[in-house]
């Protein structure tokens, strides 16, 4: 193995962890500024996200989108949120109070705490959990129950039919995406995302291993926009369908909460899909390039996983302005018939690989 | 935050003399909300393609406005514009759909059908004279249909109305359109009676035979100073 | 004898619980009118079973205006206003019918010039509501960028429309016995003009959409009408023409210089919904065909053959003339009793009336999906369905 | 078909049909009694095969008391077209339905209903299709009142 820079991997649960001999303050403020740097980045990122989707559609559209609120529009997002934080909030009178109340919580929930594991750059990661993995595949089906909730609590024929397609959908896709992860952790030999992003310092799991790579990131893709309810699979709020889906009932600042769930899973997908495959913060790097691995090197860790997080978000919106809506069945057959057998086939392919040590580059 | 489920206006009243955090923190709410007025894609007839789709479309692009982003669903959106005409059967689920919205909610009545009943008004035994017989309206945007610069021109308006402190208005208050002020000693219902008098009145001569009239009989009429008939015949 | 009068409320009593433990119990959604894929408001009350539709049941009315009774009250030419408001997106057909309608009635001839401007008016109209349907079909599909790729496109007839009528949707410009004004200077080069600009716009349109996989897996097969139920349903236009009947009045009762002009009648052959998307984006071909031939051979002569102030007054009797509008058969009935300058009756044979209950066939088995894919592919207009 | 031939092959069919004038095509006037077989003849015979019903619809002529049924036939395969009328009385107004011979004249026929007050026999489902169950009155009859219903000032 031959290392060219040593990444010092430093969490800030680690440092609070550090601290905690010394000064019980400062690790509680290390905390403080993990809960607080979390929630206030998936507030700014949501704004940013949707003023993003925004643009890109009209652009897409050959349209101009916002362009009256600041300098291009740029303060749409803000002055969407603050209207949406002070609309009247609608519990129907025959709907199920409390579930009401919690399900776009519940939504959130499962988008917050995935944040927590995802490491930004070798400094900025909350907490570097050891099962990091599994930890992201159970927590995001946790999006699930809130929708299945919304739906139900709702009291209302079309919310339903959409939480039960979101159910049906996710936990389905659910499979899929799972696969995709597992011939990545067969690859790396680990579950800890750090660990993952530090293997892929050679060449990025997406062409390092023989095809097996690119399969499982085109799988793992497709599962994910499903799972996050994006076109073409947004059966669940299909809006010329279903009016609003799930979500058809709530308003003001509960229904922000499902707008902004939807953007920042978009987020974690992308995020997840670029730490797994495109090597997170790693540097783009070719086996023993030294010269070409030291230019890349230049770019701050930071900076690849932003750039890299944004280009599959921007592929993800493409789709969305592109494709029309699958059907239901189509939808279900996609994954069962086509999408699981070829997982299945991807990841005996990269038991096959890592048995016969055969990447690019090997080890 | 989200737990407050009374109509917000309600504390945020301003206090007699005026506190100046209010009065700002009004201003910012009053900004967001003009700037982010969501439409519900409600639209009966004609005027739906004028004012609901071309409006969205990249030539007049609503978008820039940020009201785009058209809700299906009542609860989601901010202003109802109903873009058609209003009949009888429809009037009961107008009536629901306004009642569905959340406060802040404001409307806007498009097209000639929507405000008085446009061409429908004679001899239609079902259309709706005016949707505001049915709920209250903000603004009115005249033309059937009117065109994509004319909604603008209302949605401006409406938004010159939020900037100008309509969110403070209680929510079950019905508000009446506001008139300029009269010249002294003529009322609302003098005016009212002169305008019946006059339609009655240009109602009563045959379009046709004022057309095909000789040059004695147009100015005859031109001396008797009905004026309206004339402007009629030469639209017909 | 009695005949008992129904009401909404006998069609949806729940069905009584089926005998097998396994069966699953049906339900009863409304579909409308408040929803964003009926096109406005018609109200589809559906009866479900988890997803399939199990029936479909058409309630119209939500725009009813009183047409009908409305032009009671109307002279005849002050009835081509209201036709306009029918079905807003074919109006230059509409005033046509109307006047058509008129001109029958009374036997008046019209020229070459102006047969000709109608014509041409009529195919660009025909373009422009083809393109708005593509676009909402697309949006019912799912994809909303067709949705604004339709509208852009149709801004530019858009423009030479208003350029010459003076106005964007309700044009009113033919009048029974010629047209309102002149044509534009400008109205042959802007459609020339227009005619190169869409030609490689059609092309497009179909690598976003028509050779989408998405696309032909959600309308292939879909929704198959039959031609013998089609007929007995009495669909006309595009969805009577996807099912394989060669019923166009454009050649069947030639009108206008429909008979001086080479083009084809678009057909499909199942039936399904994706037979009537191919027949429209076909239809827009020959439309630009039409209007290549006329656009340069607009003869001389006036275009108001009438005095603007012309009493019109038909002879007693019935008459009947009927047209071919971008959604099917116009069809004008008008009624004079040969006293009044008002028609005595005026019935409207409106084409999304008799359309729109093919869907109480062609719906049912399908998912709500499909549903809403059928229903886009019947490209309905509400007000002229209700009237 | 020729119009003259059509005109006599519809003719041939029943006796008591007549040809009514004042039109702009043939038309045939026929008694109710007899307007079903008529219309199913019609309808079924290959040389005439009228498969498709444009139109369906009522005339009030207040004057005389009674209501005219028109119906407007075309044929697809033979590209022909008639009209065919029957006469009701204003004080009975019970009309066969034809929806077995054509599907469409079913709801063409409700909204008949809707609008005339026209009543059909052996009618699968007739009801009120573009007013709200409970109307009352029959719009487009020449004698309906409504409270709310303005009439054009002459």
């Amino acid at each position: 193995m031959n290392e060219t820079t040593v990444w010092q991997v430093k969490t800030i649960a680690q440092r609070a962890q550090e601290a905690l001999p010394d000064s019980v303050w400062l690790s509680a403020g290390y905390i403080a500024l993990g809960l607080v740097g979390a929630g206030a980045f998936v507030a700014l990122l949501g704004m940013v996200l949707i003023y993003a989707e925004r643009k890109i559609a009209a652009h897409f559209q050959c349209r101009m989108g916002p362009m009256r609120v600041g300098w291009h529009g740029i303060l749409q997002s803000i002055a969407d949120t603050l209207k949406l934080l002070l609309k009247e909030d609608i519990v129907p009178e025959n709907a199920d109070k409390l579930l009401h109340l919690i399900a776009p919580f519940l939504c959130l929930l499962g988008a917050l705490l995935t944040i927590a594991v995802l490491p930004m750059s070798p400094t900025l990661q909350v907490a570097d959990v050891n099962i990091g993995v599994l930890y992201i595949s159970a927590v995001s089906g946790l999006g699930v129950l809130g929708l299945l909730v919304a739906g139900w609590s709702s009291n209302n024929k079309w919310s339903l039919i959409g939480a039960m397609r979101a159910g049906a959908q996710i936990v389905s896709y659910e499979l899929s995406a799972t696969l995709a992860l597992l011939v990545v952790v067969l690859l790396s030999g680990t579950l800890q995302l750090s660990k993952i992003v530090e293997s892929q310092a050679q060449g990025w799991w997406i062409w390092r291993a023989h095809g097996v790579g690119i399969v499982s990131f085109i799988i793992f893709l497709i599962a994910s926009v499903a799972e996050i309810n994006r076109t073409p699979f947004d059966i669940a709020e299909g809006e010329s369908e279903l009016t609003a889906g799930f979500h058809t009932e709530y308003s003001g600042m509960r229904f922000a909460f499902f707008f902004l769930a939807e953007f920042i899973n978009m987020f974690i997908v992308s995020a997840v899909c670029s730490t797994l495959f495109l090597g997170g913060w790693m540097p783009f790097h070719i086996g023993n390039l030294a010269g070409f691995n030291g230019i890349m090197d230049l770019i701050p860790p930071g900076l690849w996983f932003a750039g890299k997080t944004s280009f599959i978000i921007f592929l993800i919106m493409w789709f969305r302005w592109t494709f029309p809506r699958l059907r239901v069945d189509q939808l279900m057959k996609l994954e069962w018939k086509l999408l699981l057998p070829i997982g299945f086939v991807n990841l005996f392919a990269a038991a096959v690989i890592v048995l016969y040590n055969l990447y690019f580059f090997p080890k | 935050m989200g737990l407050v489920t009374e109509k917000l206006p309600i504390f945020l009243e301003p206090v007699p003399g005026g506190s100046v955090l209010l009065a700002s923190m009004d201003k910012l709410i009053n900004w967001a909300r003009l700037n982010s007025l969501w439409p519900l894609t409600f639209g009966t007839s004609c005027c739906a393609i004028e004012v609901m789709m071309a409006t969205g479309a990249p030539k007049h692009d609503i978008a820039r406005f940020g009201a785009e982003v058209a809700r299906p669903s009542p609860r989601q959106a901010d202003v109802l514009v109903i873009a058609g005409t209003i009949v009888k059967r429809m009037a009961p689920t107008l009536r629901t759909l306004y009642e569905q919205m959340a406060e802040p909610r404001y409307v806007i009545a498009t097209g000639s059908c929507a405000i008085s009943g446009g061409p429908f008004v004679y001899g239609s035994y079902s259309t709706v004279r005016g949707a505001d017989e049915i709920i209250p309206v903000d603004v009115y945007v005249p033309g059937c249909p009117p065109r994509p610069e004319g909604y603008f021109y209302g949605l401006l308006t409406l938004q010159k109305m939020i900037r100008e402190g309509e969110t403070l208005r209680h929510p079950g208050v019905r508000r009446k359109p506001v008139l300029a002020e009269l010249p002294p000693g003529i009322t609302m219902e003098d005016i009212r009676r002169d305008l019946v008098h006059l339609l009655e009145k240009e109602a009563r001569v045959d379009l046709r035979e004022a057309e095909n009239a000789t040059a004695e009989s147009t100015e005859r009429l031109l001396r008797s100073g009905n004026s309206s008939s004339l402007i009629r015949s030469t639209r017909d | 004898m009695t005949i008992a009068i129904r009401t909404l409320e006998d069609l949806t009593r729940p069905s009584a619980t089926p005998d097998s433990p396994l069966a699953t119990q049906e339900y009863f959604v409304n579909m409308g009118p408040q929803h964003p894929s009926t096109h406005g408001v018609l109200k589809l009350l559906l009866k479900l079973d988890g997803e399939t539709v199990r029936e479909v049941i058409p309630v119209l009315g939500y725009v009813h205006r009183g047409m009908e009774k409305v032009g009671e009250h109307l002279g005849y030419r002050q009835f081509v206003h209201m036709s306009d408001r029918m079905d807003y997106l074919s109006a230059l057909m509409n005033n046509w019918a109307v006047s058509r309608a008129v001109e029958t009635a009374m036997k008046i001839e019209t020229n070459e010039r102006i047969e000709t401007i109608r014509t041409i008016m009529a195919e660009l109209q025909r373009i422009q509501s083809h393109q708005l349907w593509w676009g909402v079909f697309g949006m019912d599909l799912g994809a909303f960028t067709p949705f604004l790729y339709g509208f852009r496109d149709r801004e530019h007839v858009t423009d030479i429309l208003e350029k010459t009528t003076g106005a964007r949707l309700t044009m009113n410009y033919i009048q029974p016995g010629g047209l309102m004004f002149d044509l534009h200077p400008d109205f042959q080069k802007e459609v020339k003009e227009f005619i190169a600009y869409f030609r490689p716009k059609l092309k497009e349109y179909e690598t976003l959409f028509s050779e989408n996989v998405i696309v032909h897996k959600r309308v292939k097969g879909v929704g198959v009408l039959d031609a013998k139920t089609a007929i007995s349903i009495g669909t006309t236009g595009p969805v009577l023409r996807a099912s394989g009947v060669d019923y166009d009045l454009r050649k069947r009762e030639p009108y206008g210089m429909y008979s001086k002009v080479k083009f084809e009648v678009a057909l499909g052959t199942t039936g399904d919904t994706w037979d009537r998307y191919q027949v429209r984006i076909e239809e827009m071909k020959q439309s630009l065909s039409i209007i290549e031939q006329l656009i340069d051979n607009i003869p001389e002569g006036k275009t108001m053959l009438m005095k603007p102030g012309a009493k019109i007054k038909p002879p007693e009797g019935i008459s009947y003339s009927h047209m071919e509008t971008a959604r099917g058969v116009l069809g004008i009935m008008l009624v004079s009793d040969g006293k009044d300058h008002r028609p005595y009756r005026i019935h409207l044979r409106t084409p999304n009336y008799n359309n729109i209950w093919s869907i109480t066939h062609t719906a049912p088995g399908w998912r709500i999906a499909d549903l809403v894919a059928i229903l886009s592919s019947l490209d309905i207009v509400v007000p002229d369905m209700d009237r | 078909m020729e119009t003259q031939v059509l005109s006599s092959a519809v003719l041939a069919i029943d006796s008591k049909a007549q040809l009514r004038d004042k039109t702009d095509r043939l038309t045939v006037t026929i008694p109710v009694e007899a307007l079903f077989t008529f219309l199913s003849k019609l309808n079924t015979d290959s040389s005439l095969a009228f498969d498709m019903l444009c139109a369906h619809t009522a005339i009030d002529w207040i004057a005389e008391q009674r209501f005219e049924m028109v119906y407007e036939l075309y044929s697809t395969t033979h590209s022909h077209a008639m009209r065919v009328t029957t006469s009701v009385p204003r004080e009975n107004t019970v009309v066969p339905s034809v929806s077995s011979l054509w599907r469409i004249a079913e709801w063409q026929e409700r909204e008949v209903y809707d609008m005339f007050g026209i009543l059909y026999e052996n009618h699968p489902d007739l009801r009120r299709v573009l007013l709200d169950d409970g109307w009352q009155g029959f719009p487009l009859r020449k004698d309906y009142k409504d409270d709310y219903l303005l009439e054009r000032p002459e």
